[in-house]
């Protein structure tokens, strides 16, 4: 379409803008994609090899210098196998669900600052594709957008499996996306901004002023959770639960949809890492030395460093932690996370305005969350009359679905 | 600001928005499948959203999607998934007799008479009472947030108070009755 | 960062403006504290004199509120969002009346209904406040807020009887065609702000007053949309097809709720923005609302004419109702807004009562609304018979009871507007309406007893039922207090 | 910027009467949620149209209040459509035969 | 000016008596008691109200008159206009009379055996509903009274009426409530006019509502609108359709209530609100009232005539009888005007005793159908001659007091209006031709069957019956003391009626 535009007239006029903007800006986002394409790539890689050696296995290591070209040749062979449709898939929404599921891993990371600043022919641009004013809700809007690929995907397959993923998969997203985006806006209390670009920059002064530390550990970790269960990623995969749900919401995909699902989600992976270390790390924040001409490229490194610090913690929680049981991915997200996050922001919003407010605070969120703990104490364990009687498997609740197949099962 | 003439990027950005939205709400209507359905809202709701956008409300824009997409119509999903009703609703059989031309009816009396009110009032507001351009960018998020803290401040937490009952209410309504008495009557039924 | 938290100029708060609505919200979250801090259910006991007690409070209040409107004239606050003045008062300290009516007839129902817990209290409370909201509201956007947190809480209290399926069935009816009602409504508000600049009445009034508009094409189709979406809310026909299968499926002390605290919060409303707001565009809206008195009042009473099933004729009964009420609003004048004012007031003890009586006669599993089951009530139980007939003539408009001082209030204010064959109408209207009530009347005092069995009256529903009968009898041979107060708080109305 | 404000407020009310006419006439009571939040959808559009050509942050304001309620509607709903589909298999309208209009 | 206490005790007596009854769960017999004993007090009271009534003087220059006495006013609620507002005047004291003697007589000759509690209750009730509406010097008090006749007509029709008892009820109830619509609004526009014109608060008060300065054509929209009202009640030719339902169908007491009683409001209405308050109208509507009333006159003779039922005979005479009062109260002048209230009082007692008569045949055939009955003279010779001398003065036998109130109406409307009058007269030859033969169809020839063997009036009914005979007698011999309090009254209104002077 850009180049039907470009066709009709003086781009000069027709935009408003100039030509060489809006260069860079195409220039951008070619980078941007070809540059995350091949990290995904190497990130495939990297945790096949990470989890192989903390198995104390050799991993891939055939195809290029340590293995590097395997995932080449896995999406060559992808590739080229036959693409099935199942007979009761619907088969749009097939189709459609593997783009769902990328494309938001690719916008997000539009607005993530990769470094500084560089001028080219006397045009200062961030090294970051985009800064829009709405910044970071992007990130919240995108992270809603990509459950879409996971839910169609498998409601669309026909198949019982990946429909009880799908069900797991929107229940948990909207679960966690109420913690994430509290723990965002302590971020953005603190900046007063919602631009990533302005978020990196409140924080280029030291380590002390990273929100990490500023903001107390709490929204980091907190932040961290959340998104490992927005991405699905172990210990919160209930949602591709092998052992449950054969292989989750894409059982029934098979060769380039496959391969697709497969590349989104290394490539929310390293999106994610990169959100988190712009929102508590500080982005490209670090020591630069004063080297001539390619000052510009230390705060790339720093930020690529970071981002793959992250990397690694993603591919360790996999090889070292299991996975949540669902009932309790669901109390973890609404009986810890949401409280907490909501009270850390009223404690960040409170120090803000004076320390008395956010002392005043504090003790207000004691309460609260004393009173809270207690109530979920008595809601768990409440006796609703000797006629409740809540169907139990070996001492363990069942799944809201199967308990509904089995008490309503008389019903049909 | 520009003159009053409408630019290329401008308007094909408004074709794009304006076809989005009207294909999506016509697909809500027209598709037999729920799930469907919910994604021609979707669509809809990503044309509004960039209706937003082109008006400098950028902050809506971004909410209108988070709020919207993000929660409401994976909601959707999810009860459409839950319940498993997404088999196709049979539109052929007329409800009620005469209930669609009725319908049709009160559609285009309400459309032609809401377009005819306007088109009689020049298209325009009566009212032209701010002080200077709305703010757009940066400053369009925190004009909404400082209207929303000062001239909405009671609506604000009237909110609250909408979404505590909202939040009773649903769980109230989808608990599970633990007497188990509803569903021996639901067989009966 | 700071500095920008310090620039936003917080407005000033009049808390005895807002106090009756912080008291509801207050009493519902001390309930929803208590039964999530009991390992037990908590007992309907408690329950219900939190609710009464709040509900008290909130009518004592309204005492303060009157005495400092009646210091300081109608004020605003909070950014003139929310309205202290006489009208608001009486309104709100109608609402608190009829919450705690309601929690006494539910409490003896929740009992026989097997409906545990202090949810239904909870819902009452909130919604009541929103109810509130509504008719103390300065703002577009309040009212609607006020409207959709009273509306989701009736959703829900529809839905409550989980032993009877239809129940849950009204429910969603309702809650389709609410929804429907309140985005109609909210557009008309859309377009109003489009046409007026403001959401808020005064800057309407203001800008209006001092603004002719040419071409008020964007005004009267928002007013036009305003004035539809009440009238849903209100089931004013021909928007009232919800009414009479939502009436039936609610669990009776719900519709009696609905059908009282809906009418006062969106009478208020309707009131105040179409009267209040809007009142230089009279000759747009007052047409429209022309044909739904006209509508309203003879569909209202003809249709109820067919009727077997007592909650649906009083759906029917109540549509008709409505029609008179809005007969008020067409005046378009002081005393117009004085006599829908003292209608809803003194309809609403009323209403809720004969509910009570229905709720007590339909019985366990709400069987017992079949017409038969009056047949001879009074013969049985000579006092509750009484006092349903002295409830129903009241709504019939009998003479020496409130409802005929409610009638002939509106009616003596459409006369004043020069609307005397409207007033013909609805009298014509009421006439016939006038027929089945005192039909059912007779069939109270029928010596054929019909299929009706004798109900147990608790002593909470009895005195509610009381209270309602008395005040309907009391007020109609003494019209004085509650005539003039709804009279005086017009001249408070901003 | 450019685009004249009409032509918003004329895709406003065709959505919104798309949105009616579908509420009036499908009978999924899923699908009438949908038709209700297209509505709501097209007074946002409104709103935000008004507000820019009234230069005034009160209609975006409006339209943050909506999308609350429109989620605060949304629960309730879908909690009232799982209640009842705990007793029967459908949610169409009609099928509620208990109560007949 | 005497005190008002004693019409508030009026109006008190019989609600507490109806209270008494429900609130003690009376038995049949207290029920009785109680009722009878306060309807007697009733009819005490109103004798001493009656002795005691002086119009006062001439005020100012001779432009009003106060002809009320025992007033009272205390404004209830300023913003609606209601008010507590007594007094009687010569046109409403005899009524009130009536309403005592006519419901005493009901409780004591037409009693119901079943459920007399609450017939008796709810016939206290309309007493208090009756005398209130009569005993008001409000508007609006007049038509909250008028509509609360309704109630407990209502339901003495509905609760121990004939077979068709529900749908005569029914109709009775929905045309009244129907015109009465059209009264309130009419009121409500005078009033409204009033408070216009003169400001202050709004108010029903007559003295008030008379001077409200109204055009011609808006007295006249109004007047129909009242001539509906009162014309249903009363009844009037054209709406007079539920009557004979509603008499046939109704207990003897109800019969005498609605005939006696509240024919009697919509004709004192007539002449208290239609004539008295819209003057401006009077000479627009005056020749279709004229006509329609001695319409009523010829066609309930008519059909009085080829009624089968006793009841139904008696039903359309009263149609008749109303026509006289209609063409005297409309006629404009004084003499036709003192004329027809004495005949609101005379026919009120005349029908009353014609009822229970009748209630006697029936209590003892169990059916009032004509050629079900004859020479019931024979078995029954009191009987009969009790019926004649009531029937005689319906008739307008000279001596009797139909004669002289039917005199008065004809002489005054002959002055004003002529024609009228010639043809109304030959209603008066058509009254003596039906009841006539009905008299002999039922009480001459052969008692045949059970018609021989009736017992003869029992003394309770000879008591009963013995005050309307010496009021009939005494009335057709010497009406001047009712006479002298009517027509300062009277001229009050025909005065204020006709702005060219009273005419002779």
């Amino acid at each position: 379409m850009s180049n039907l535009i470009l066709a009709a007239g003086d781009p000069l006029y027709v935009f408003g803008v100039n030509l060489a903007v809006f260069i860079i800006a195409a220039l951008k986002v070619l980078v941007a994609f070809g540059a995350l394409m091949g990290c995904v790539t190497l990130m495939i890689w990297f945790e096949r090899k990470v989890i192989s050696d903390m198995q104390s296995r050799i991993g891939p290591n055939r195809w290029g210098p340590f293995g590097l070209l395997q995932t080449l040749a896995d999406g060559i062979k992808l590739f080229f196998k036959e693409d099935l449709i199942p007979a009761q898939a619907d088969r749009f929404t097939f189709k459609l669900a593997p783009y769902l599921a990328l494309i938001p891993a690719l916008i997000t990371f539009s607005i993530v600052p990769v470094g500084g600043t560089v001028t080219v022919a006397h045009h200062t641009f961030l090294l970051q594709v985009a800064d829009p004013p709405i910044g970071i809700l992007l990130l919240l809007a995108m992270s809603g957008l990509s459950v879409y690929g996971v839910i169609l995907a498998g409601w669309s397959s026909g198949s019982k499996y990946p429909l009880i993923s799908s069900v797991r998969a929107s229940a948990q997203m909207i679960s966690y996306e109420a913690a994430l985006g509290m723990t965002v806006v302590t971020v953005v209390l603190a900046t007063g901004s919602l631009s990533t670009h302005d978020i990196v920059t409140s924080q280029a002064h030291g380590v002390w002023h990273w929100n990490l530390i500023r903001l107390g550990i709490v929204p980091f970790v907190l932040f961290l959770i959340s998104i490992t269960a927005e991405l699905n990623r172990p210990p919160f995969d209930v949602v591709e639960a092998e052992s449950e749900l054969v292989g989750g919401f894409h059982t029934e995909y098979s060769s380039i949809r496959f391969a697709l699902f497969f590349l989104a989600e290394f490539m929310n992976t390293i999106t994610m890492s990169a959100v988190m270390v712009t929102l508590f790390f500080g982005g490209p924040a670090g020591y630069v030395p004063n080297i001539p001409h390619i000052q510009w490229v230390f705060p790339i490194l720093w930020f690529l460093g970071k981002t793959t610090l992250f990397c690694f913690a993603y591919v360790w929680f996999r090889a070292a932690l299991p996975r949540f049981r669902y009932d309790q991915l669901m109390d973890l997200g609404w009986k810890r996370l949401i409280p907490l996050s909501l009270a850390w922001m009223l404690l960040v919003a409170g120090f803000i305005i004076s320390p008395a407010w956010g002392f005043a605070l504090a003790a207000l969120s004691l309460v609260a969350s004393t009173f809270l703990t207690r109530a979920f104490d008595i809601g768990l364990n409440r006796e609703a009359g000797p006629d409740s009687v809540l169907p139990t498997v070996g001492e363990r609740p069942l799944p809201p679905y199967i308990l509904r197949k089995l008490t309503d099962g008389d019903d049909q | 600001m520009i003159a009053m003439t409408t630019t290329w990027p401008d308007l094909i950005v408004f074709i794009a928005a304006a076809a989005m939205a009207v294909i999506g709400a016509l697909g809500i209507i027209t598709y037999r499948n729920p799930v469907h359905s919910a994604l021609s809202l979707i669509l809809t709701l990503l044309g509004v959203a960039i209706a937003f956008l082109e008006q400098e409300a950028h902050f809506l824009a971004a909410v209108q999607v988070i709020v919207y997409c993000g929660a409401i119509v994976v909601l959707f999903l999810f009860v459409i998934m839950f319940l498993g009703v997404d088999n196709q609703e049979d539109v052929t059989i007329e409800p009620l007799v005469a209930q669609r031309p009725m319908a049709y009816a009160s559609v285009v009396v309400t459309m032609v008479g809401i377009l005819a009110m306007l088109s009689r009032g020049g298209w325009s507001t009566g009212a032209q009472v701010a002080t200077g351009a709305s703010p757009s960018g940066a400053e369009n998020v925190q004009a909404v947030g400082s209207a929303v803290f000062t001239t909405y401040l009671f609506a604000f937490e009237a909110t609250a108070a909408l979404l505590i009952i909202a939040v009773v209410g649903a769980v109230l309504l989808a608990r599970r009755d633990r007497t188990g008495e509803s569903i021996s009557e639901g067989a009966d039924a | 960062m700071i500095a920008k938290v310090a620039q936003l100029a917080m407005p000033s708060v009049h808390y005895l403006a807002i106090a009756p609505i912080l008291v509801l919200l207050g009493g519902s979250l001390i309930l929803m504290f208590v039964t999530a801090m009991t390992r037990a259910r908590v007992s309907a006991v408690v329950a219900t004199s939190v609710t009464v007690v709040t509900a008290a409070s909130a009518f004592v209040l309204a005492f303060f509120q009157w005495r400092d409107v009646s210091i300081h004239g109608s004020t605003t606050t909070l950014a003139h969002a929310i309205a202290l003045d006489g009208f608001g008062v009486l309104a709100s300290a109608a609402i608190a009346l009829g919450v705690g009516l309601t929690a006494l007839v539910a409490h003896d129902w929740a009992h026989r209904a097997r409906v545990v817990g202090a949810e239904f209290h909870i819902l009452v409370l909130a919604s009541a406040s929103g109810a509130m909201m509504m008719a103390q509201a300065n703002d577009l956007i309040v009212i609607f807020l006020g409207l959709e947190i009273l509306s989701i809480g009736l959703y829900v209290l529809v839905a409550f009887d989980r032993h009877r399926s239809g129940s849950a069935e009204a429910a969603l009816k309702y809650f389709l065609l609410g929804g429907f009602a309140s985005a109609i409504f909210i557009y008309g508000v859309a377009l109003t702000y489009g046409g007026a600049g403001s959401t808020n009445l005064s800057s309407i009034a203001y800008f209006l007053a001092h603004n002719f508009i040419l071409q008020p094409g964007v005004l009267v189709a928002g007013l036009g949309l305003m004035l539809v979406g009440f009238a849903f809310k209100v089931a004013a026909v021909p928007f009232h097809v919800w009414s009479p299968d939502v009436y039936e499926g609610a669990p009776a002390p719900v519709t009696g709720y609905m059908a009282s605290i809906v009418k006062v919060g969106a009478f208020a409303a309707v009131l105040r923005v179409i009267f209040g707001a809007l009142t230089t565009q009279s000759e747009s809206w007052r047409p429209l609302v022309w044909g739904l008195v006209v509508l309203s009042t003879l569909v209202g009473a003809a249709v109820a004419l067919v009727q077997r099933n007592i909650k649906r004729l009083l759906a029917y009964s109540s549509i008709s109702q409505a029609g008179f009420m809005l007969l008020g609003l067409w005046s378009a004048s002081p005393s117009g807004v004085a006599g829908t004012l003292y209608y809803v007031v003194t309809y609403l003890p009323v209403v809720i009562a004969t509910f009570a009586v229905v709720t007590l006669v339909g019985g366990e599993g709400e069987t017992g609304h079949d017409l038969d089951h009056y047949r001879g009530l009074a013969r049985r139980q000579p006092l509750l018979g009484a006092a349903l007939a002295v409830l129903l003539l009241s709504q019939a408009g009998a003479p020496f009871t409130t409802g005929f001082f409610a009638k002939f209030a509106v009616i003596t204010s459409a006369v004043d507007a020069g609307g005397s064959w409207l007033a013909v109408i609805a009298m014509v209207a009421a006439a016939i309406g006038g027929f089945f009530y005192v039909r059912l009347v007779l069939s109270l005092y029928s010596d054929d007893e019909g299929s009706g069995v004798r109900v147990a009256v608790p002593r909470l529903t009895g005195l509610v039922v009381a209270i309602g009968s008395i005040s309907a009898v009391l007020f109609g041979v003494w019209p004085g207090p509650i005539a003039n107060l709804a009279h005086h708080v017009y001249l408070l109305l901003p | 910027m450019t685009i004249p404000e009409s032509w918003f407020l004329i895709l406003a009310a065709v959505i919104f009467g798309i949105g009616m006419f579908g509420l009036l006439t499908r009978r999924s009571a899923l699908i009438m949620f949908m038709c209700i939040e297209l509505m709501l959808n097209a007074v946002n559009l409104t709103f935000v149209t008004f507000s820019r050509s009234l230069h005034d942050i009160g209609g975006q304001a409006s339209v943050f209040f909506i999308l609350v309620v429109a989620a605060a509607e949304v629960t309730v709903g879908l909690a009232i459509v799982v209640a009842i589909f705990r007793r029967r298999q459908s949610t169409a309208v009609d099928e509620l035969s208990e109560l007949r209009g | 000016m005497h005190t008002s206490l004693w019409l508030s005790l009026l109006l008190v007596i019989p609600l507490a008596g109806a209270a008494l009854i429900v609130g003690l769960r009376a038995s049949d017999h207290l029920a009785r008691v109680i009722g009878i004993t306060a309807a007697a007090l009733e009819l005490a009271l109103t004798v001493v109200v009656a002795l005691a009534y002086r119009a006062s003087h001439t005020v100012g220059s001779g432009s009003t008159t106060t002809v009320f006495d025992f007033t009272y006013r205390k404004v209830l609620a300023p913003s609606l206009g209601v008010a507590y507002d007594v007094g009687v005047d010569g046109i409403s004291l005899f009524l009130v009379a009536l309403t005592a003697l006519v419901i005493l007589l009901a409780l004591v000759g037409a009693n119901e055996s079943r459920r007399t509690p609450a017939f008796v209750a709810w016939l206290l009730v309309l007493m208090t509903a009756t005398i209130g509406a009569f005993a008001t010097r409000d508007m609006l008090s007049f038509f909250l009274f008028f509509e609360l006749t309704l109630i407990p007509s209502y339901f003495l029709i509905a609760g121990w009426g004939g077979s068709q008892r529900a749908a005569a009820a029914l109709k009775f109830f929905v045309y009244t409530l129907f015109g009465s619509g059209f009264l309130l609004v009419g009121m409500v526009y005078i009033a409204v006019r009033h408070q216009h014109v003169f400001g202050g608060d709004l108010t029903f008060a007559m003295s008030a509502l008379k001077e409200t300065p109204l055009s011609s054509g808006v007295a006249t929209w109004i007047m129909i609108g009242f001539l509906i009202a009162f014309g249903i009640k009363s009844p009037i030719f054209p709406l007079h359709t539920w009557s004979p339902l509603a008499y046939a169908e109704a207990p003897i007491a109800g019969s005498m209530v609605l005939s006696a009683l509240l024919a009697k409001l919509g004709t004192y209405g007539l002449l208290r609100f239609a004539v008295g308050l819209l003057p401006q109208s009077l000479d627009n509507v005056r020749p279709v009232v004229l006509t329609l009333a001695v319409i009523g006159i010829l066609y309930g003779s008519g059909l009085a005539a080829v009624s089968k039922e006793l009841k139904k005979v008696v039903a359309y005479s009263s149609m008749a009888q109303v026509g006289f009062i209609v063409l005297g109260i409309f006629a404009g002048s004084q003499i036709a005007t003192s004329g027809a209230v004495l005949l609101m009082f005379n026919h009120g007692v005349i029908t009353a005793g014609l009822f229970l008569l009748i209630g006697g045949i029936e209590r003892r055939r169990g059916t009032s159908t004509i050629s079900a009955l004859s020479g019931l003279q024979g078995p029954a010779p009191v009987l009969a001659a009790l019926f004649t001398v009531v029937m005689l003065a319906s008739i307008g036998l000279p001596g009797l007091s139909g004669f002289v109130s039917e005199l008065l109406v004809l002489l005054g409307s002959f002055n004003a209006h002529p024609w009228w009058a010639v043809v109304a007269t030959t209603g008066v030859i058509f009254a003596a031709l039906y009841l006539l033969w009905a008299y002999q169809r039922v009480f001459h020839g052969e008692a045949t069957g059970e018609n021989a063997s009736i017992p003869d009036a029992t003394t309770a009914e000879r008591w009963v019956l013995a005050p309307i005979i010496v009021l009939v007698v005494v009335l057709g011999v010497y009406p001047a003391p009712l006479l002298n309090k009517i027509n300062p009254s009277t001229h009050a209104i025909v005065s204020h009626s006709t702005p060219q002077g009273v005419s002779r």
